[in-house]
Parts: structure tokens; C-alpha cells; sequence
């Protein structure tokens, strides 16, 4: 079980870096910030994962605040940061 | 039996993630991106809770973990209306690839 | 090498990246995230190297906890210092 | 456990990949999600450096505070103030400090220091039983205290910087409102659940007043709360009333024994008044960075 | 115990002065800055009647809790930055009532200032250090931008990227140290570290050194220091030149003694050249500068060097070491004095120009006064501490036969007199008085500080005596 566990938070991970992949290359703002939050939400998962693989109880306290707070970055992005202009895509 | 059902919930999580991943990757604009978001990864993270919480070696961190799926939804609710109330002021168009920025 | 040095080196990498960044670019905002990554980095050298046999330290991580919040301080302080230049900047024009 | 290595490997990849690309890309916007990124990476780093404490922190800070902090600077202003940018000569600059400095740690001899033996050894004494707590607020608690200090400076630098003259409330959002709502009183549990866990088991103060002010911002971005103008002598009070107690409890001692003395047999309940008073003026210290800062930009009218 | 309370004391009444609003919090301040004095009297006449101390915080003693260590050198300091705090805080009083502005935010960042200084003073903890250090760069970088105006935003913000970069380099040196000694005591280090130390060792000794170096303002790294200094507020300038950079020097001479004791001489070379560099750079720049707050900032950048050329004379000893205190001592004094006279130049006449200064001929004569006193401390005209410290440096280095350090004394004194009579000249350029716009008065009590502080700046070469006294309690090993 702990095998496939760490297996899964492997994958997981990999998911991960092709959602940093669509961080880096966008194209628009909110897919950035949408990438972002995939990544919360499968951090998560991962964090779960590993509180098991390690057997560390704590680590599910870690996945809990992330879990709570994840909705702030993706509301301080609509509300406060998004505009039409104001900046560049490379 | 336990056992059984952890590694199918496990695997299954991973597929949805999996799937939130490629649709992020291939969907055309950001509304039809928005649900291959929030649908996938919350099944995925609801999947992936409920395996472990089958494994969990007590009550209270069994129902911890269950904890999280809901929270997860809560938020992803949140964010994306947030998001998609923003980009409809902004007047991003359907099925237009980062028709929210500027040339 | 043990995964803890990983960790560390990685440190040494990130510590370096912000360094040259905090000191190369001049884009106010960029120097803020530099130095955090910068600090990111010595947080990482600090624990990683002195768990590198592989018995957990609670000195350094309770010295680390120290640290970010110091650095929480310090970006916050920074942010208000750059919006307050840049809002002056827009009021003048 | 070569799955393990394997997930070392990606994860420090993605750590450096993800700093490389919030510091030297161009756009300002791939900048600071990138470093949310990277935040959320570096809270994966330490569960794998078996450092939950840090990594409750990371999350709380990166997630709440300091990813909102940013996300509003981003749209606080139009004025993109580009600078000069020399990005190209960096990365030779990095390369060849991370070589040097690798180079030579890598080369040190693997041993561990005396240390986590003798906080062992003095944590019966300590007042709890989780080792990095003991060492906060008891062992090396004068830098916990100073380090209280160092947050009230860079308020009050923060609140002189701005200089407010009117309170500002963004916009109301009835549907998120909906879910601050559900969310903020869970939040306050969780501060309350972090900061009894503390003694025992990875939590303690400054977590819990992380995610304290990160429930403040929620509230400050859904409209439901105001920024802050000057603060109210009440508000200072709330603020100042931890660190007071803090002092309070250190110094009586100080003459007779020495300053932060902590009897053995009191010292578990003089520490968890320490935590809980630091966990609501540190909550709301945190949540004053953001408040104060908070101003009516064109963002938050919303439709256009 | 006189050590705890003069950390406690600051931190509560920062507190209780940002509680009690403004005007309450002047008084505060003064109160708890007069009862610092006191105390810091008290820990001076203790460490010279029964020696140097250790103080265990926490009563679990280093390496598991954080020991501070009183000997002659940091009870000198933590008495000096109370002797210069008292008398900017009178100032202070009165030039925000002058200014008519309010001090909501200057007070407690005072207090919680001054709690830094004497914290690091007295640390003996390398990471308790840093803490410090971050206290006291935040705290100043805040006290900078609490003017409020543009330019002091901008040049706050360069400050606080300089500090945290530095503060970032300091950090990482002593995370290399825990990891290869695991302890951060400064005792501990003293006995760890071989007399000939490691390249990992050395490597997170360059950190440190650079960290510092940079806080300290070394050329090249001063380029946040003019602009600084140069536009924050008359007392707070006087501050953060008097005192701030000299903690971070602090901390590199400590290290050198303690830690690095082993470190080989030839290193020490590198400091001592880049003060000689600091010394002419910062001269230089302090003769052309057009503002008279941006020649005081520069002559801290040439004074500061002065400081470095101390290091291959340690060797030396006793000597060395009382030259290397004199010099902090008189620099504190007289730059703290110069400040606060340029305050009152400023707030009479209402521009900031060396030239302008002309419109002040013939009035405010106690301020002349204290410009020309705390000018002959700077350029080492005998009876002044800056004499004494100069005469000591020469004595030390022809038992070195460092020739070319000699030489570079007796420049900086000339290039000082240089830049001082380009203040001085103005006082009897009286011709130009009658194009002068009206004088704004200046509260009596700001004029009498500038005079006091830099007649204790001559004065305090008369107590060399008493000073090398202390130093010699135990020294700073």
C-alpha cells in the first residue's frame, strides 16, 4: 500500500510539473492563475499522500490549512490583481 | 478488502487528476478550462481522502482527512465563480485562447 | 548523497539565483520575490545540512520558523514602501 | 525507495525551475503566481526535510498572506516600473555562487551536531513535549521575543509608510461572502486546534495567527471587513496585548534568576499563555500588513 | 541582570508610547531612554569593578539556550548609544513640535531600535545575532521611511533591499557554521573552530564578513548609505550614522576576536584595503556633495573606513582595540552632533545646501559652534576624541611599521579638514546674508543638543584613560 501511495504522489508530482509548465507558458493571466491552482489542490493530494508514506500524522495538519486557505491567492487574483492591461506577456 | 478499495480509490484519483491536468492543458478557453479544473482535481482529491482515510489507524484522523475533500470543493467553488464573474466583466470572449490579453 | 543534501544543495542554488537577482535586476517588485527566494535558500541549507546524517534537528527548524516570519516583516514592509512610491508615481501623472 | 529519490529529484528540479522563472521572466503577473508556486514546492521540500512545523508555516504564510500580499501589489498600480533589467548576467552570477558554495559543503564530512541530543535531554524540563516548541518559547525563546519585535517594527514602518487618511472596504461579493462565511469560522478552529497541538505535536503560535490573518484577509477581499485607516486604540491594545504579556512573564525573573526563566513546574501553562496571547496579537499584526495596505483601486469596482 | 532590563525596558516602552498615541509617547520616551542611561552607568561601573559576564537567558546556558556576554567593549557601547540616544530624544521632541509633525511612528520604532542595539551589543549567539540585526536594520529602514516624504521612501526601500540581501548572506554563513560545529555559541565557535580554520569555515566567515560589510556600508557597498542618511530625518540621520552602522562593525570585530581568532592575517588585508578605498571615495564625494546632509553621509562613508584599516593591527592588542572604541566613540559623537546641527541649519533656513548655509552666518552661534567643535573631533585636531584615536591608530601601526596606513590617517585628517571648512568657510561669508530669506526660529533645545554632543565628542578624548580601563576588564576576548 505504501508503495503504491508513494507511487501515486510520484504522479502526482509529474502532474504538477506540467502544470508549472502552463504557469510558465500561460497564455493569459487567468490560466496562470488557474495552473495555480491545480497545483494547491493536487498539493494536497501529494501532502496527504506523504503524511501516509511517511507516517506522519502532521503532514495531514499541513494539507488541512493548505486546503482551508486555498481559496484566498485565487480570489485576491480575481478581485485584486486581474485587470484587461497592465501588463506584459513575454 | 480494505486494502482492495484503497488502491482502487487511489488509482482513480490519480486519473482524475490526470485528466484536470490534460484538460487544462488542451481546453480552448478559460471557462471550459475552469471545469476541467475544478471538476477533475476535487474528485481526484476526494478519491485520494477516502483512500487513505480507509487506511487511517484512528477515528479522528480518518475524519480529518475526510475534512479536506469538502474544504476543497468550498474553495474551488469560491475561486471559480470569483474567476469567471471577472473574467465575464472583463469581457473575456468563449473559446478564444488568452483573448484576455493584449497582443 | 542523501536526500537531506539534496535539499541543501538545492538551497545553495536558490540562494544563489536571488542573490544574483536581488542584486541585477532593479524592478522593485522582482527584488522582492529575489530575496525571499534568496532567504528560501539559506532555510533550506540550514536544515538540510544539519540533518544531513539523517537525525531530525529541532534547532534549526525552530530557528527557520524564525526566519520566515522575519521575512514575512521584511516583504510586507517592502510592498508598502513600493506601492507607496508607485501610487505617488501614478498620482503624478 | 527509489521512488522517493525520484521525487527528490523532481521536486528540487521544480523548486529551482520555479525561482528561475518568477525572477528572470518578463511578465510581472508569471512572476508572482510562479512564486506562489514555488511557495507551495518549498511546503513539499519540508515534509520531505521531516520539518512539519516549517512546512504548516510555509503553507499559512505562502498561501494566505504573502500570496495575497503580492497578488494585490500586482494590481495595485498600472505602472509597470520595468527598471533596468540586466536578467542575462544572472544566471552566470548564480551558476558560479551555487558552484562554489556546493562545492564545498558537499565536501563536508556527514555528522551530526550535539544539539538534538541535549534538547532531548532538556525537554522534560521544557514545559511541553514537542521538541522545535520547546525550543521556541523556552530554550532560545529571547529570540521568539525579539522576533516579535522585528513583526511590530515592520508594522509600524508599514503604517508610517502609508499613511492613510480614510478606512477602505472593497466592493461586496455576496456569493463569496456565501463562502467566507463557512470558511472563516473553520479557520478560526483550525488557529484554535494549532495552537493547543502546539505542546505536543508540529502547530503553535505563529501558525495559528498565520492562518488568524489569513481568515482576515478573506474577509478584508470579500468586503465584510474594512482596511485599515489609523489604528484604533483598541486595535493597539489587541496588538500590543501579547507581546506586553510576553514581557510580562519573561521579566519577573530576570533579577533573581534570569530574564525568560521558566519554572520547570509551571513552565507548560506560562508557555501556552505565551502562545495564546501571541496567537491573537500575532494574528492581528498579520492581518494589519495586509489591512493597511488595503486601497480602492480600479480593480475592485469590478464591472466595468 | 542590568542587562535584561535594558533590553526589556526599550521593548515595553515602544509599546506603551505607540498605546499612548504621540504626545504621551514623547514623554515616555524620554523617561525610559534616562532610565537607560542609568542603567547602562550601573553595567559599566560593574564590568569595571567585578569584570566581564555571562548571562544565560532562559538559565539554560549556550549551546542549548542563548548566553549574552558583558565585557568592557559592549558596555562602553551600550553606554554610548544611551549618551547619544538621551540627547536625540530632547532634540527630537522639539523638532517634530518645530516640524509640526507628529511622532505616532517614531517613538516606538525608537524603543524598539535602541532595544536592538544594546541586544546585539550583548549577544554572544550567532543566530541570535542575526535576529538582532534584523531588528535593527527593519526597524531603522522603517525609521527612514517614517518622514513620509518620496525621497525618503526611495532611499528607505534601496536600504531595506541592502539589509535583507546582507541579512540573507549573514544567515546562510551561520546556517554553514551550525552545520559543520553544530552550535551557534559564541563561546562555544571560540573553542571549535581550529586556530587554522577549514575552508567551510572560512567560506561562511566570508558570508558573515560580507553580510556585514555590507550593513556597515564598506565601499563599495555604500550606495545605499548617502541616500539615507542624506534624506531621512535631522534625529534620525543622527541615529542611524551615530550608531546603526557601528553594530554591524561590532559584530565583524567580534567575530574577528572570538571566532576568528585564527583566521590568517593576511585577510585581514581585505577590509583594511577597501576602508583605505572607503576613506578617499567617501572624502572625495564629501567635498563635491552640493547637500549639506549628503556631505555628512559621506563623511560617514570615509569615517566608516577608517574603522577597517583596524584589522591587521590587532595583533598589536590592547592598543589597537582602545583606538578602533575611541574612534567609534568620537565618530558617534561628533556625526550625531553634525546631524543635529544640520537639522536646525535646515529647519531655519529651510534648504539643505552646503552653500546655503551662508544665509545662517552670524546667527545661531551655538550651532557653529557644535559644527566646528565636532569638525575638529573628525579631522583629529588634538585635545578631541578624534585626535586620540587617530595618535593611537599611528602608534599602533608604526609598532606594525605599516607606513602607508600612516600615511592614509594623516590623508583622511586633511581630506576631513577639507570638507569641514567647506562648512565652516560659510559662517563668515556673511556677504551673502542680505539676499538670505527670513530665518525660521529654532527651538533653543535642538541647539544646545548639537553643541553637547559634539563638546562630548572633543571631550571625550580626556577620558581615554577611564575608556581604556574598561576595554581592559577582560578585553574583547
Amino acid at each position: 500500500m505504501s508503495e503504491l501511495a508513494a507511487a501515486v504522489a510520484l504522479f502526482l508530482l509529474l502532474n504538477l510539473a506540467a502544470a508549472l509548465v502552463v504557469v510558465a507558458r500561460g497564455p493569459g493571466a487567468a490560466d496562470r492563475m488557474l495552473a495555480a491552482l491545480l497545483f494547491g489542490t493536487t498539493g494536497v493530494a501529494v501532502l496527504m499522500l506523504s503524511a501516509f508514506v511517511l507516517a506522519q500524522s502532521p503532514v495531514v495538519d499541513v494539507a488541512l490549512v493548505l486546503a482551508l486557505l486555498a481559496a484566498i491567492a485565487g480570489i485576491a487574483f480575481a478581485r485584486r490583481a486581474w485587470q484587461a492591461t497592465g501588463h506584459d506577456d513575454a | 478488502m480494505l486494502e482492495f478499495a484503497s488502491t482502487a480509490l487511489m488509482l482513480l484519483g490519480a486519473g482524475f487528476f490526470f485528466a484536470g491536468t490534460v484538460g487544462l492543458l488542451r481546453f480552448p478557453d478559460v471557462y471550459s478550462r475552469l471545469h476541467a479544473l475544478t471538476k477533475a482535481d476535487n474528485l481526484g482529491v476526494g478519491c485520494i481522502a477516502l483512500a487513505l482515510a480507509l487506511q487511517a489507524d484512528g477515528l479522528a484522523s480518518a475524519l480529518k482527512l475526510l475534512l479536506i475533500w469538502p474544504l476543497a470543493l468550498l474553495a474551488s467553488a469560491a475561486v471559480s465563480y470569483a474567476i469567471a464573474e471577472r473574467a465575464h466583466a472583463l469581457g473575456t470572449p468563449l473559446g478564444d485562447a488568452g483573448a484576455d490579453d493584449p497582443p | 548523497m542523501s536526500a537531506t543534501l539534496l535539499y541543501a544543495l538545492t538551497g545553495c542554488a536558490l540562494f544563489a539565483l536571488g542573490l544574483g537577482a536581488t542584486v541585477l535586476v532593479t524592478e522593485p517588485l522582482r527584488r522582492v520575490l529575489a530575496f525571499n527566494v534568496m532567504g528560501s535558500g539559506a532555510f533550506l541549507v540550514f536544515v538540510g545540512l544539519a540533518q544531513r546524517a539523517g537525525v531530525s534537528d529541532p534547532v534549526p527548524q525552530a530557528m527557520v520558523l524564525t526566519g520566515i516570519v522575519v521575512a514575512v516583516a521584511a516583504t510586507a514592509l517592502a510592498l508598502a514602501l513600493i506601492r507607496r512610491l508607485e501610487r505617488d508615481d501614478d498620482d503624478a501623472r | 525507495m527509489n521512488v522517493a529519490v525520484v521525487f527528490d529529484g523532481v521536486l528540487a528540479a521544480g523548486l529551482v525551475w520555479a525561482a528561475a522563472g518568477a525572477l528572470l521572466g518578463r511578465d510581472r503577473y508569471r512572476a508572482v503566481i510562479l512564486f506562489i508556486v514555488f511557495g507551495l514546492l518549498m511546503t513539499l521540500a519540508w515534509v520531505r526535510l521531516s520539518a512539519p512545523d516549517i512546512a504548516l508555516a510555509e503553507a499559512a504564510i505562502g498561501a494566505g498572506l504573502t500570496g495575497a500580499l503580492l497578488l494585490d501589489a500586482l494590481g495595485g498600480t498600472t505602472a509597470a516600473t520595468a527598471g533596468r533589467a540586466r536578467r542575462w548576467m544572472v544566471l552566470p552570477l548564480a551558476v558560479t555562487v551555487a558552484a562554489v558554495l556546493a562545492a564545498v559543503l558537499r565536501a563536508l564530512p556527514v555528522r551530526s551536531g550535539p544539539l538534538p541530543d541535549a534538547v532531548s535531554a532538556a525537554l522534560p524540563e521544557s514545559g511541553v513535549t514537542h521538541p522545535v516548541t520547546a525550543v521556541l518559547l523556552n530554550f532560545r525563546g529571547y529570540d521568539t521575543l525579539l522576533e516579535v519585535a522585528v513583526l511590530l517594527a515592520a508594522l509600524l514602518g508599514v503604517l508610517g509608510a502609508v499613511r492613510h487618511a480614510e478606512p477602505v472596504r472593497l466592493a461586496s461579493a455576496p456569493v463569496l461572502q456565501a463562502a467566507a462565511r463557512v470558511l472563516v469560522p473553520l479557520m478560526m478552529l483550525a488557529a484554535g486546534y494549532l495552537l493547543w497541538a502546539g505542546a505536543h505535536r508540529p502547530g503553535g503560535a505563529f501558525q495559528a495567527a498565520a492562518v488568524l490573518a489569513a481568515a482576515a484577509v478573506l474577509l478584508a477581499l470579500v468586503g465584510m471587513i474594512s482596511g485599515w485607516g489609523r489604528p484604533s486604540l483598541r486595535l493597539r491594545c489587541a496588538i500590543a496585548a501579547g507581546p506586553l504579556l510576553f514581557l510580562a512573564i519573561a521579566a519577573p525573573l530576570a533579577g533573581r534568576a534570569a530574564l525568560l526563566v521558566l519554572p520547570p513546574q509551571h513552565a507548560g501553562l506560562l508557555i501556552l499563555l505565551i502562545e495564546a496571547g501571541l496567537t491573537l496579537s500575532l494574528g492581528f499584526l498579520l492581518a494589519g500588513l495586509f489591512l493597511a495596505l488595503l486601497r480602492s483601486d480600479p480593480v475592485d469596482t469590478g464591472k466595468r | 541582570m542590568l542587562i535584561a532590563w535594558l533590553i526589556v525596558l526599550p521593548l515595553a516602552w515602544a509599546l506603551a508610547a505607540w498605546l499612548a498615541g504621540a504626545r504621551r509617547g514623547a514623554t515616555i520616551a524620554c523617561a525610559g531612554v534616562l532610565v537607560q542611561l542609568l542603567l547602562a552607568l550601573a553595567l559599566a561601573r560593574e564590568v569595571a569593578a567585578h569584570g566581564p559576564f555571562t548571562y544565560a537567558v532562559g538559565g539554560w546556558g549556550a549551546p542549548l539556550g542563548i548566553d549574552l556576554h558583558v565585557d568592557g567593549l559592549s558596555a562602553l557601547l551600550v553606554l554610548l548609544t544611551e549618551v547619544v540616544a538621551l540627547p536625540l530624544v530632547l532634540y527630537t521632541r522639539a523638532w517634530l513640535v518645530a516640524q509640526e509633525q507628529d511622532g505616532t511612528y517614531l517613538w516606538p520604532l525608537l524603543g524598539l531600535l535602541l532595544a536592538a542595539l544594546h541586544a546585539l551589543f550583548v549577544s554572544a549567539d550567532l543566530f541570535n545575532l542575526y535576529v538582532t540585526l534584523e531588528l535593527l536594520g527593519l526597524g531603522a529602514v522603517a525609521l527612514v521611511a517614517s518622514g513620509g516624504e518620496r525621497k525618503q521612501l526611495a532611499a528607505a526601500l534601496r536600504y531595506l533591499v541592502a539589509s535583507l540581501v546582507a541579512s540573507g548572506c549573514f544567515l546562510l554563513g551561520v546556517a554553514v557554521i551550525y552545520g559543520i560545529h553544530g552550535t551557534v555559541s559564541l563561546a562555544d565557535l571560540a573553542e571549535r573552530v581550529p586556530a587554522d580554520p577549514t575552508t567551510p569555515t572560512l567560506l561562511a566567515g566570508a558570508l558573515m564578513l560580507l553580510g556585514l560589510m555590507i550593513k556597515t556600508a564598506l565601499f563599495p557597498f555604500h550606495g545605499w548609505l548617502p541616500a539615507a542618511h542624506g534624506s531621512a530625518a535631522a534625529p534620525v540621520s543622527a541615529l542611524l550614522s551615530a550608531l546603526v552602522v557601528k553594530a554591524s562593525f561590532y559584530v565583524i570585530l567580534r567575530l574577528r576576536l572570538s571566532v576568528y581568532s585564527g583566521w590568517a592575517e593576511q585577510l585581514d588585508w581585505l577590509p583594511a584595503l577597501l576602508g583605505g578605498g572607503a576613506i578617499l571615495y567617501g572624502s572625495w564625494c564629501a567635498l563635491r556633495a552640493e547637500r549639506l546632509k549628503m556631505l555628512i553621509a559621506y563623511s560617514t562613508v570615509a569615517q566608516l573606513g577608517y574603522l577597517f584599516l583596524l584589522f591587521p593591527l590587532l595583533a598589536v592588542g590592547e592598543l589597537a582595540l582602545t583606538a578602533g572604541a575611541l574612534q567609534i566613540l568620537a565618530h558617534a559623537l561628533a556625526k550625531a552632533a553634525l546631524f543635529a546641527a544640520a537639522g536646525i541649519a535646515l529647519l531655519a533656513s529651510g534648504r539643505d545646501s552646503v552653500a546655503g548655509l551662508a544665509s545662517l552666518a552670524g546667527v545661531l552661534p551655538l550651532t557653529w559652534f557644535a559644527f566646528g567643535l565636532a569638525g575638529t573631533s573628525l579631522m583629529g585636531l588634538p585635545p578631541s576624541g578624534g585626535f586620540l584615536a587617530k595618535w593611537l591608530l599611528i602608534d599602533a601601526a608604526i609598532m606594525r611599521g605599516q607606513w602607508i596606513m600612516i600615511l592614509l590617517v594623516v590623508a583622511s585628517g586633511l581630506l576631513a579638514a577639507a570638507y569641514i571648512f567647506r562648512i565652516l568657510s560659510c559662517a563668515f561669508r556673511s556677504a551673502e546674508r542680505e539676499q538670505a530669506v527670513a530665518l525660521r526660529p529654532v527651538p533653543r533645545t535642538m541647539e544646545w543638543v548639537a553643541f553637547a554632543l559634539a563638546a562630548a565628542s572633543v571631550l571625550v578624548g580626556l577620558e581615554a584613560n577611564a575608556i581604556a580601563g574598561l576595554l581592559g576588564t577582560g578585553g574583547a576576548r
